[in-house]
């Protein structure tokens, strides 16, 4: 009565804890009771079957629990969307043990052979966690640039390959039960094939595309719950499971309309701009600086004389930002043309950096005020009547062909409409490209100019620059 | 067995109502914080170290709770660090 | 007995989760639709007659029945009348 | 196997159902689909049990059916609210019923003992289905106007009458587990007290209120569906019943909101305008005439020169309009004004009428255009571009007090913004009040002029006294 007293109010509790993560007021909040609904449920579990073997299960959670404490504590702001791949193929590769070690139950004399659900279960179980693994890894090691797109997965061969891993893994999985092969070659058979197909079905994925690829991985650890629920009979794992698998399919779907993608030309349409070699890779030879004619550049201290002359200006952060972990030299430079009297605002592209929400973080990081962050839809009004718009590190956001030019593969994506301000600044390293690997027409429009370097770099420089033209010499400090 | 059924139906359809308009600032902590909650398999792994007979299964289950708990701990602290960002951006 | 709170919990959940903004044009036909579902009380009067030893308990499970359909049918075929109002305007 | 299929799938096309019925584009399909489910489920269980006893089944179907379709064809939309009552306490009485018989069983050999989970459920059953059995009736009957609300229920002593009754049926309650008492006897005065406290719940809230008690019943008989569901031992009945129950909550709650109303004071605060004698009952001596002063009236030949000067007139139907059936006149109205190029336009407040979306259906049946119905918060910033309101049959829903008198029963509610608007035709018998029984200060303006008569009978009029003055000479089919 306890035990299922607590499953209860363990589901309750998840539910609000999904529910909440979705409204910006209550996410902290709804966090802290998904935790406590996982505590209530391992009391509940433990008070019903005891402490068996309590020093392996102290082993696993020391172990686990302190790494897991330790990468989040550890891992960069920036580098969010990676650590959640790793932590989702650990809970892949959770279920997947569980399933195999429930396999090997019976056999050892730890309970009655498995019926036939709880054997498609365990299946399943073994399929999904094991593709959530593998998958989650390599989609990992792309973000971290790690690893590259090969070439000949942007081919059609690819599918071919990946529908003989399934079939592979779904003979293994008849083999089993039916008694063609002995139990363990079986299940290493079908472990083996689900997890190269894992890796068969992310590696053909571009890293833009990594955020949608890890949300679906997500779901499918949600699956793998469940059918783990199925194996040990616990309608906790079962709703926890579907819970996490429906919701992770509604997010990945949510997230694909944000950016202008449909699930399945991410899922196999392979990666974006894969034309070049480094489709995964940024800017490097992606795109020829050969090929833009007519730039404009400009060093910070003309730009700095813009901008004293300027009564708005408005920051367009992009990925590049994050990387040069130039968020605390923007904001000063910010707070000093406030103290000038300069309007200033943050133009927020729903999908510009790595991550969902990437850019609110990295400036929430450097306590830049939240009514100055504005979303794209209320900013783009805004532009004509914006003096000076200065791009940091920031490319297929502003790429104006997503408007203009139906052949790119940016096309539709609606994006910040810097082009027209009166005066646009662009900084980054060279005329390398963004994420999508193509060109992008803004460098070239006449009232464009290019400021090259380290985007923290050149903010400090344009501080200093302004400094010295004496702006903001009374300093009042404005807010906070 | 049909119990187990339905706790699925209901389950998911619960899951796809809950995720609603998620503004996008949310989805990373979002997709975070429901990946924590995906390691609620340490429950299934719980349960296979009390029920193994052999040393080699409960190292199995070991191993596999050692996994569940990273992503457990890991995850909601995650979570935690992200939403702490906007928390104190929104009241400050 | 225990799946039967598992349903309860989840159907309740998700019975909370499924009613979001209803325009008020709206509250009459949902108010009248969910009323028709919860005829569903038939299915246990249809039990009762199957189990029913006496005719006396059987003329009560045919009224609980007849109650029950009472409800089904009209509300259904009501909050159809008032919708196709709605719809016909909504395509004319 | 198929019969829980058959299950599964009632309950997700319950789910679709509620959801679809909460969207005006899905929501005929969604009253299909959960007919549907409700066909799927008596299949299943009948696949299941048999048809032992088909002779009964046979007679409640035919019996029930046929009444159900009947009154549904029958009934005039205006008294949709009733119906619905009419249904919803129709539903209460079968789980009532069905629990008392089940309550019967084990004694007559037909089942086992109930166990103490099953007592509850029969209990609750019981109880929850005679209140929402009372209750319902009695909301029926006071929306027909059979019933008053009887002074004594506006006192304090009503309270101590329902916690006595609910008391008693507790006591009841105990008793039959117990043996303190016969089973007939227990179960009698349980029913007894049940139906009693139904009406002693329901009798003191007043008319106006009656749309939210008949959902909050509703809630309730999604209730007693799922206890039966327990005592049965259905988890299609639970979860369907749960399901209803926590719906019906929600859109209470929703509909107190838009009548700027809480539960606790629908509830528990008696009538509107209670302090006379007719809270519920419509315009009568709620109000006395003579409280008016400066009310300039003018017939219709008067009003209908004003319409012919303007160039947009705006309709506000209200209760009146519904009452006096009088929509195809209005329309007709409506149409010879955009005949000679005036703008028209109907100002719809959401809880105008007696049951909300009243004037939307009333509306929708003389084919009235569906863009030119205009929600409040969208027609009021456009009353002072507006020449001439005309307001027909409505009250509450002008009553300029709801923004400026703290005392007034109306307060905060959001009213539509009519005196705004260059002049003011008001159309009703008298000067009584509506339904919350409160004076108007709208028929004192200068620019408000009362009609006094019939809504259909004004209409007719004004029609025929424009054609006299040869508005719409050249019928132009201003169609849709
Ligand atoms: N937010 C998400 O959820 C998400 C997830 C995955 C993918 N994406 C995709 O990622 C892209 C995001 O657009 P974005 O405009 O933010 O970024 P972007 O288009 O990827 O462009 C980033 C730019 O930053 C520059 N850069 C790199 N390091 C820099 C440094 N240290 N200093 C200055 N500049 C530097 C690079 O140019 P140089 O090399 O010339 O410096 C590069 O062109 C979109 O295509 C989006 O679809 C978004
Ligand atoms: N919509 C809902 O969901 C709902 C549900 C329950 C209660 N309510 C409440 O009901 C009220 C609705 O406001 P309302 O402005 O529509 O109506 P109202 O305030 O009740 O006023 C209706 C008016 O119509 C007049 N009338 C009656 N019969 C008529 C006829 N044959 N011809 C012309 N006029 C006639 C009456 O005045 P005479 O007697 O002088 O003719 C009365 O003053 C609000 O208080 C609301 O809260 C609404």
């Amino acid at each position: 009565m306890l035990h299922l007293t607590l499953d209860l109010g363990a589901v309750l509790l998840l539910a609000l804890g999904l529910k909440g993560l979705s409204k910006v007021r209550t996410a902290r909040m709804a966090n802290g009771l998904a935790a406590v609904a996982l505590v209530l449920a391992v009391l509940g579990l433990l008070l019903e079957q005891g402490l068996t073997g309590w020093s392996w299960m102290l082993l696993g959670l020391a172990a686990g629990g302190g790494a897991g404490a330790l990468v989040a504590y550890r891992v960069p702001m920036t580098s969010m969307p990676e650590v959640v791949a790793l932590f989702n193929g650990c809970g892949g590769m959770s279920s997947l043990l569980v399933a195999l070690g429930a396999a090997a139950l019976p056999a050892a004399g730890g309970r009655a052979a498995l019926n036939r659900l709880e054997l498609v279960s365990v299946l399943v179980s073994v399929l999904v966690g094991a593709i959530t693994f593998s998958g989650s890894l390599v989609a990992m090691a792309k973000l971290q640039e790690w690893l590259a797109t090969p070439g000949w997965t942007q081919r059609p061969a690819r599918h071919a390959v990946n529908i003989a891993l399934a079939a592979a893994a779904l003979a293994f999985g008849l083999a089993w039960p039916m008694g063609w092969l002995a139990a363990p070659v079986a299940l290493a058979g079908i472990t083996t094939a689900s997890l190269l197909l894992g890796i068969g079905l992310t590696l053909p994925i571009g890293g833009a595309d990594m955020p949608v690829v890890i949300s679906l991985l997500n779901s499918y650890s949600g699956v793998a719950a469940a059918s783990a629920g199925f194996v040990v009979g616990s309608q906790l794992l079962i709703v926890a499971g579907a819970m996490v698998g429906a919701a992770g399919l509604i997010l990945t779907q949510v997230m694909c309309t944000g950016m202008n993608r449909s699930l399945t030309s991410v899922l196999f349409g392979g990666a974006l701009g894969a034309s070049t070699p480094s489709g995964g890779g940024g800017a490097e030879a992606a795109v020829d600086d050969q090929s833009y004619s007519r730039v404009t550049s400009c060093s910070p201290e003309e730009c700095a004389l813009t901008l004293e002359a300027a009564e708005r200006v408005v920051f367009v952060p992009g990925y590049g930002l994050a990387v040069a972990q130039a968020q605390h030299s923007l904001k000063e430079l910010a707070r000093l043309l406030e103290s000038a009297g300069i309007e200033v605002a943050y133009a927020i592209h729903p999908v510009a950096g790595r991550m969902p929400g990437h850019m609110n973080v990295l400036l929430a990081e450097a306590d830049v005020p939240y009514e100055q962050l504005i979303e794209m839809e209320a900013i783009n009004p805004d532009f004509p009547r914006t003096d000076v718009v200065i791009v940091l590190g920031a490319n297929d956001v502003v790429n104006p062909h997503a408007k203009t030019d139906p052949n790119s593969p940016l096309y539709g994506m609606p994006v910040l409409e810097v082009d027209q301000a009166r005066s646009v600044f662009v900084v980054k390293r060279s005329l390398g490209a963004g994420y999508s690997g193509i060109r992008n027409a803004l460098f070239e429009l006449p009232h464009t100019s290019m400021v090259f370097g380290d985007a923290k770099a050149v903010l400090q420089q344009l501080t200093a620059e302004l400094r010295t033209l004496g702006v903001g010499k009374v300093p009042v400090t404005a807010g906070r | 067995m049909s119990e187990a059924l339905w706790v699925l139906l209901l389950g998911s359809l619960l899951g796809f109502e809950l995720i609603g308009k998620v503004p996008p600032t949310l989805h990373t902590p979002l997709m975070s914080g429901a990946n924590a909650i995906s390691g609620i398999t340490l429950l299934a792994a719980l349960a296979l170290i009390a029920q193994a007979p052999t040393p080699a299964l409960q190292l199995v289950g070991a191993v596999a709770l050692g996994f569940a708990l990273f992503n457990v701990v890991g995850g909601f602290l995650v979570t935690d660090r992200m939403l702490a960002m906007f928390r104190q951006r929104g009241n400050g």
